[in-house]
């Protein structure tokens, strides 16, 4: 039946018509605007998914420039500095003298007679400047570009900007390739979920009918089973003697074997809705092959979802890693992820005594945030056309 | 007409501030309701009726605001007991005032377009039907129940007793629509506003909703606002219409003079644009040109002036037309009924700057 | 109703059916086996151990089977006698390892459960009404927060404010001098001591999940003609609110509180293990490591069946909620 | 009338049937029959309008000729002048893509019916480009030149949709439809979602390349005034059946099936004088999952007897060319929406 939308309906329409102040010309832009423009314009507008959009960026090259940001290998060891608390940078002296680069003091150890615990004070009488592009270890970054300049360094002793472990390892330079570690594990798990989910939701979605009914159950199935165990199960059978790199490759397979149903669900669901889509059967009536239908007008339709949805779960994946890794059924040193950082510090002591040794939760904090923040944003974005 | 007016709106202005600038939603509706009569408002979309409708309840969907003009409304119950002339200004009330609240579904009643979406889908028909009984009347639950079955019956629906412990979805459209009526008229209010309630029903019950109303009307004798784009509907419903276009009132008078000897260009084309039965067929409608414009790009002057077909270039694109009443009923907005025609004007000035009420 | 209850029991009694497999294959997945490892830790400590011990030691724990015959073995035990198996690492039956934690894990479970509701609704619903203002901001900064932080540093977090601030340490279930006494309101109190900062650490996540459903459905009911069309009848503003956007918004809480139950239970080890409670968590762990696959494989489908029951229990809570749910058209 | 012309097409006892699902695993229990056995001819050059009430089935009927919903059952014959006699329902999906460009549609709803990615032109080419019927510079040429004849601005085809009223998508709808020059076109309720005086204006530019360019249409539409003025004949659906067809005129003045009168009886005139007396149709229409026996109609019928109950009436031809499916067409005397005065 003939139905007039309503005023609220109507007024959405026409708020996509620029304010009359406009000129024509950035009229004709609006109008001419494509999918993504559209997108990024309301993006644009949600502060927190541009500050999670800027974080991401710096995890991004954190994790592919780690060695020269670290200024040490991640199993350099500082042997007088256990425990190290971090040092902090100072950029003004005991006189409020400034001074660029800034500068950490020197250490001083002593021992509490009574506890016979060791503690650590700064000692102001020796100033060590922080240095920027400094020659160091040698690396070979991105596993060919050959050098030993790090971002910054000290041409005395170490710096520990996080403090050290329970070694004397630099928890700064550690995490900083463990955001490699534990990022490759969200994007790796991520692109099976999404092969899987679109396989199957695909399967799922266009066959419809009793395979869809089956496929569905099953999902249903899936998601009645606790992860977390489940990933116990699965992660503890994995063979005590593989080798470190194939314990990678495999609890990546199986956080992301586990994340695919909710895909699955969303490729299922938009395409049935999207076949009864009057412009999908105005496509066909044009005369267009299933191919031109799928790829010319459904596509891009469900691809903005699919991407806010893998945004989405991109911290599920990163919170699984962490989890498995922190009971030690996940990553096994030497390979270094944030949860294996975190194995050090399993109980209150370490929060009491050591609480830099959380310094990767903070990553895991803030990449989870990002990613969150941008992904709401997307989702606000995601359909421009919406009415 | 000697009586005094049931409802009357006076240069009634209500715009939604938008991030993309205002919509002047309604820009000076003047509109007068007698009791017991039946305004039929007509419109195309944009026009504001619906706004102009949900005003009276102050109900306007946010960020929707009255910026100028009074809806004086006299309730019958209301100032019963006490005196006092009895007119309250609807536009005045905060919109969760009390006396508001008070005249709500008991003074003014309103059905609504989707009878699919107006009722809450888990509650039962007769808790919301009761609902509009016990907030108005002094009444235990049993007897609002049996009050309830009784509307129930009174607009047609069988079997009343066990069907108020239905749930909207074992109701059919139309009789969700008999069902909110039942609820309109639960408290006898003296005006009815019914904002499109047959558009979204078939033409057979339709009909049957429209012979309903028209039954009720004669039997409780309230004044009924019926808004519809649908002018073979009010053709068979309405007294009086109310064109509407672009957020004013361009016409309005007794259904018959309005539909037989219309004066405003803008109601003369659409009647024109209509096919008819047996007139029509088979020849070219005569179409009014371009579109309904943006409601950002109000056009300047008098709003229909760019799809008119008797424009006066200089005249109507600066000249915002006052209403000229032709006789004591119909009454033009409209600058050729103007006994004093202004003098066209060679450099348009911005009207839109300039403010919409003197 | 009735067909709607039978349909679903019937549904959740073929899950768990399929799930009992998916838990065998699981367990029986890691290449070795129990004589594997028992002969690997004899020999670490000595002991002379020949290919026919572990023969020997497979046949006696029946390992030597195809895994169907034994899954056959397993399920059907378990369903005929309750009988779940031996732990071959404690030498106990399995029932009698776990049996007394099962019941601490299913209340630490509802606790959480309930913390995640107590919280969850009225926050959604001052979030929703109170849109945009400074406590909605705040209550979704929480939520975000509560949705990054993973749940061991949270329980660590309370952990530390509990013995540092408050001065008591609730590690563990009982204080020491409860561990054994028999049961008293005392100790009924001392439980309840102990359970707070699992159960919050596990309401949490859910929580945050469940303010956005609630203040997002809250927030697109409010704008729907029937709520329009009860204020049109002179409904008070507040009492409109209660009964009809918070009325409906509770549906979609209740369709995913089978999920939420799921992802407090699956969160449920983790945080066990690392508050020390001697719950079923480091068990599960143990057991993982030892490939005591009856014990395992008993825990692993001890979660899942919680979850599975408390999916059901959702259905419910819905078709009860929900009259065209309950009509089972578009159930 | 003109001298009988030949039918561009043909359908023979159409039907779709939909598996209605119940229960977790979708054991399928009983159908939707959306369409029941629908067999009528349209004539070239003219137009056929199809009215009914929502769930009558008059949509599907329209998509199962264009096979966008696969028909269940029947034939769908189309008659090209120089190809001879085609069953669309018979051809291969391969084949059948071919023949897309002599059966257009155009859609209700000009929101939906467009691809908010793609801009006005790229709409407008779709089905040339797809069928691969005209490249490069050509199809441009095309598009344009179809855009002008429904009155859009040339200069505007660089825009997406959203920058249109529902006018103007409406008339960029039909240039996609018209601009691979089609003999039949299916106007599914292409007006009922626009304003009066946009709907003159589509109605208008309908009408006028009908004249032009010789097209045949089909149009549904639930709106009778406007079935009325465009049309030459008009098949009435109730419940997945044709009730009654026939040539506009007899069937406004003297229609034979009681659902056409009732349906008539309730449009609301235009004139205040010629107040409406609706026949008042009992309850509501059936759901087609679970019709009425016999007669579709009877539980809603005032005429109805109890022959109407057991048997399903024969759609035959009572007065010429005026089809009616009701055991007593002849002994009723109907009253029309129009009077002969």
């Amino acid at each position: 039946m003939a139905s007039t939308p309503g005023v609220l309906g109507r007024l959405r329409l026409f708020r996509k018509t620029p304010p009359e102040t406009k000129t024509n010309q950035a009229e004709d832009t609006y109008y001419t605007a494509s999918q993504f423009q559209l997108m990024w314009w309301k993006f644009r507008r949600h502060h927190l998914a541009l500050i999670g959009t800027f974080l991401l960026f710096i995890f991004l090259i954190i994790s592919l420039f780690a060695e020269f940001i670290a200024p040490y290998d991640p199993f350099t060891r500082d042997a007088e500095y256990l425990f190290g608390p971090p040092q902090r940078l100072h950029f003004f002296d005991e006189t409020g003298a400034f001074h660029f680069p800034p500068f950490i003091y020197g250490i001083e150890f002593a021992m509490d007679p009574k506890t016979f615990l060791l503690t650590i004070t700064e000692d102001t009488s020796i100033k060590i400047p922080l240095e920027f592009f400094v020659h160091g270890e040698p690396y070979r970054m991105l596993g060919f570009i050959q050098s030993d300049i790090h971002l910054f360094g000290v041409s005395d002793g170490f710096v520990h900007l996080f403090g050290t472990d329970k070694l004397g390892r630099d928890i700064f330079s550690r995490v900083m390739f463990a955001t490699r570690i534990s990022l490759s594990i969200g994007v790796i798990g991520l692109l099976i979920a999404f092969f899987l989910g679109i396989i199957i939701g695909g399967i799922s979605g266009f066959f419809g009918g009793r395979v869809d009914n089956t496929i569905q159950r099953f999902i249903e199935f899936i998601r009645s089973i606790p992860t977390l165990p489940l990933w116990m199960a699965l992660a503890a059978s994995l063979p005590k003697e593989w080798p470190p790199l194939q314990v990678y490759f495999a609890i990546t397979i199986i956080i992301g074997l586990l994340a695919w149903t909710h895909l699955a669900r969303r490729v299922r669901s938009k395409l049935l809705s999207l076949r009864e889509e009057d412009y999908v059967t105005a496509a066909k009536i044009a005369g267009s092959s299933d191919q031109r239908v799928i790829f010319r007008h459904m596509v891009p339709s469900f691809l903005s979802y699919i991407i806010v949805d893998l945004t989405i779960s991109f911290p599920y994946m990163i919170l699984g890693e962490t989890a498995l890794s922190f009971i030690g059924l996940g990553l096994r040193p030497p390979v270094i992820s944030w949860g294996v950082m975190l194995q050090d510090a399993q109980n209150v002591r370490a929060i009491a005594l050591y609480p830099w040794l959380f310094a990767p939760l903070a990553f895991v904090i803030l990449a989870v945030l990002a990613f969150s923040f941008v992904g709401d944003g997307m989702r606000d974005a995601s359909d421009p056309y919406s009415r | 007409m000697t009586q005094t007016p049931l409802l009357e709106i006076k240069d009634l202005h209500i715009s939604f501030p938008l991030d993309e600038g205002t919509v002047q939603a309604v820009a000076g509706v003047n509109l007068t309701i007698y009791p017991g009569q039946v305004m039929g408002v007509v419109g195309e979309s944009g026009c504001g009726k619906s706004v102009t409708a949900q005003s009276l309840l102050r109900i306007i969907p946010p960020p929707g605001r009255i910026d100028a003009g009074q809806i004086l409304f006299r309730p019958s119950k209301l100032f019963k007991d006490t005196k006092g002339d009895g007119v309250v200004d609807l536009a005045a009330f905060k919109s969760n005032d009390e006396t508001l609240r008070r005249i709500r579904g008991n003074e003014i009643a309103m059905i609504f377009q989707e009878p699919m979406n107006s009722f809450s889908p888990v509650h039962t028909i007769g808790n919301q039907l009761m609902e509009a009984i016990l907030l108005h009347q002094k009444m235990t639950e049993k007897e609002a129940r049996a009050r309830g079955a009784e509307l129930l019956r009174l607009v047609g629906i069988s079997n009343a007793d066990a069907r108020m412990d239905n749930y909207p979805y074992q109701f059919s459209g139309g009789m969700r629509q008999r069902a909110m009526i039942a609820i309109a008229l639960s408290c006898t209010p003296s005006l009815l506003v019914a904002d499109e309630p047959t558009t979204a029903l078939d033409v057979t019950i339709q009909a049957q909703i429209l012979d309903l109303l028209r039954r009720l009307q004669q039997q409780f004798g309230m004044a009924i606002m019926f808004i519809t784009h649908n002018l073979g509907v009010i053709a068979q419903i309405a007294d009086h219409v109310a064109i509407m276009y672009l957020g004013q009132v361009v016409e309005q008078g007794p259904v018959r003079e309005i539909l037989r000897n219309p004066k405003h260009p803008y109601t003369m084309d659409l009647l024109r644009a209509v096919p008819r039965l047996g007139k029509t067929a088979g020849k070219r409608l005569v179409a009014i040109e371009g579109g309904i414009p943006s409601p950002f790009n109000r056009p300047t002057g008098c709003p229909f002036h760019p799809r008119c077909s008797k424009v006066i270039p200089g005249v109507c694109n600066t000249h915002i037309p006052q209403l000229v009443q032709l006789d004591e009923t119909h009454s033009v907005r409209c600058v050729l009924y103007e006994p004093k025609v202004p003098q066209p004007n060679p450099e348009p000035t911005d009207v839109r700057t300039a403010p919409a009420v003197a | 109703m009735l067909r709607f209850l039978l349909e679903r029991f019937g549904l959740m009694i073929l899950m768990l059916a399929g799930l009992s497999v998916i838990v065998f294959i699981t367990i029986e997945l890691p290449p070795g086996d129990f004589a594997d490892r028992q002969a690997y830790r004899m020999k670490s400590t000595g002991v002379r151990v020949t290919e026919e011990d572990i023969v020997r030691m497979r046949q006696q724990m029946g390992l030597d089977r195809p895994w169907p015959q034994r899954y056959i073995t397993w399920i059907g035990n378990i369903v005929l006698y309750g009988n779940f198996g031996m732990s071959m690492s404690q030498h106990l039956p399995v029932t009698q390892v776990i049996g007394d934690r099962i019941g601490f894990t299913a209340l630490l479970a509802l606790t959480a459960l309930a913390f995640t509701y107590l919280l969850a609704i009225p926050i959604g619903i001052f979030s929703a009404v109170r849109q945009y203002s400074i406590g909605d901001y705040f209550f979704t900064f929480l939520g975000y927060i509560g949705m990054a932080t993973p749940s061991f540093l949270l329980a660590l977090v309370l952990l530390y404010f509990s013995v540092m601030v408050l001065g008591n340490n609730v590690g563990g279930l009982f204080s020491p001098q409860y561990a054994d006494a028999p049961w008293s309101l005392e100790k009924g109190l001392d439980l309840m001591n102990h359970l707070w900062i699992p159960a919050i650490v596990l309401a949490l996540a859910g929580t945050a999940f469940e303010i956005r459903t609630m203040r997002a459905t809250m927030l697109d009911e409010k704008n729907k003609l029937y709520v329009t069309a009860a204020r049109a009848r002179g409904m008070p503003e507040n009492k409109l609110l209660m009964k009809y956007p918070v009325r409906v918004a509770l549906n979609p809480i209740a369709s995913t509180s089978g999920w939420n139950l799921t992802a407090i239970i699956a969160g449920a080890p983790l945080v066990a293990f690392v508050l020390a409670l001697p719950d079923t968590g480091p068990i599960y762990l143990n057991s993982l490591l030892d490939q005591d696959i009856y014990l395992s494989g008993a825990m692993l489908l001890f979660y899942a069946a919680l979850t599975i029951l408390g999916t059901f229990l959702s259905d419910i809570l819905l078709a009860v909620l929900d009259p065209r749910v309950r009509a089972g058209g578009q159930g | 009338m003109s001298e009988p012309r030949l039918p561009l097409l043909e359908t023979k006892n159409l039907k779709k049937y939909y598996p209605l699902q119940r229960g977790m695993f979708g054991g399928g229990s009983g159908t939707v029959k959306a369409i029941d056995g629908i067999s009528f001819y349209v004539e070239k050059g003219e137009t056929l309008g199809l009215v009914g009430e929502s769930g009558s089935g008059k949509t599907t009927t329209g998509r199962a000729i264009l096979r966008a919903v696969e028909p269940t059952e029947g034939q769908v014959l189309f008659r090209l002048d120089d190809k001879g006699v085609i069953d669309f329902t018979a051809l291969k999906k391969s084949d059948l893509r071919r023949f897309r460009q002599y059966v257009q549609m155009i859609f209700q709803d000009p929101y939906s019916s467009l691809n908010p990615r793609m801009t006005a032109r790229d709409i407008i080419a779709e089905p040339l480009v797809a069928s691969g019927l005209a490249k490069g510079s050509e199809v441009d040429d095309r598009v344009r030149q179809v855009a002008k004849r429904c009155q859009l601005n040339l200069e505007h085809l660089r825009r997406y949709p959203h920058a249109f009223s529902g006018g103007q998508r409406q008339r960029i709808g039909i240039a996609r439809a018209l601009v691979v020059q089609p003999k039949f076109v299916v106007c599914d309720e292409a007006v009922s979602a626009l304003d009066v005086s946009i709907q003159a204006q589509i109605l208008n530019l309908l009408m006028d390349a009908q004249e032009e360019y010789g097209l045949t249409y089909l149009f549904i539409a639930h709106d009778l005034s406007v079935v009325e003025h465009v049309s030459n004949r008009v098949a009435v659906m109730y419940l997945g059946r044709i009730v009654e067809l026939a040539p506009t005129s007899k069937l406004f003045y003297q229609p034979l099936h009681p659902y056409t009168a009732a349906l008539m009886s309730a449009i609301p005139d235009l004139d205040p004088d010629r107040v409406m007396k609706p026949v008042i149709l009992e309850g509501e229409i059936p759901s087609p999952a679970n019709p009425p026996s016999g007669c579709h109609f009877h539980p809603r019928c005032s005429f109805a007897q109890e022959i109407c109950k057991t048997q399903t009436p024969e759609f035959k031809e009572y007065r010429p060319g005026q089809f009616a499916a009701c055991h007593f067409a002849e002994q009723l005397e109907l009253q029309g929406a129009l009077k002969s005065n």
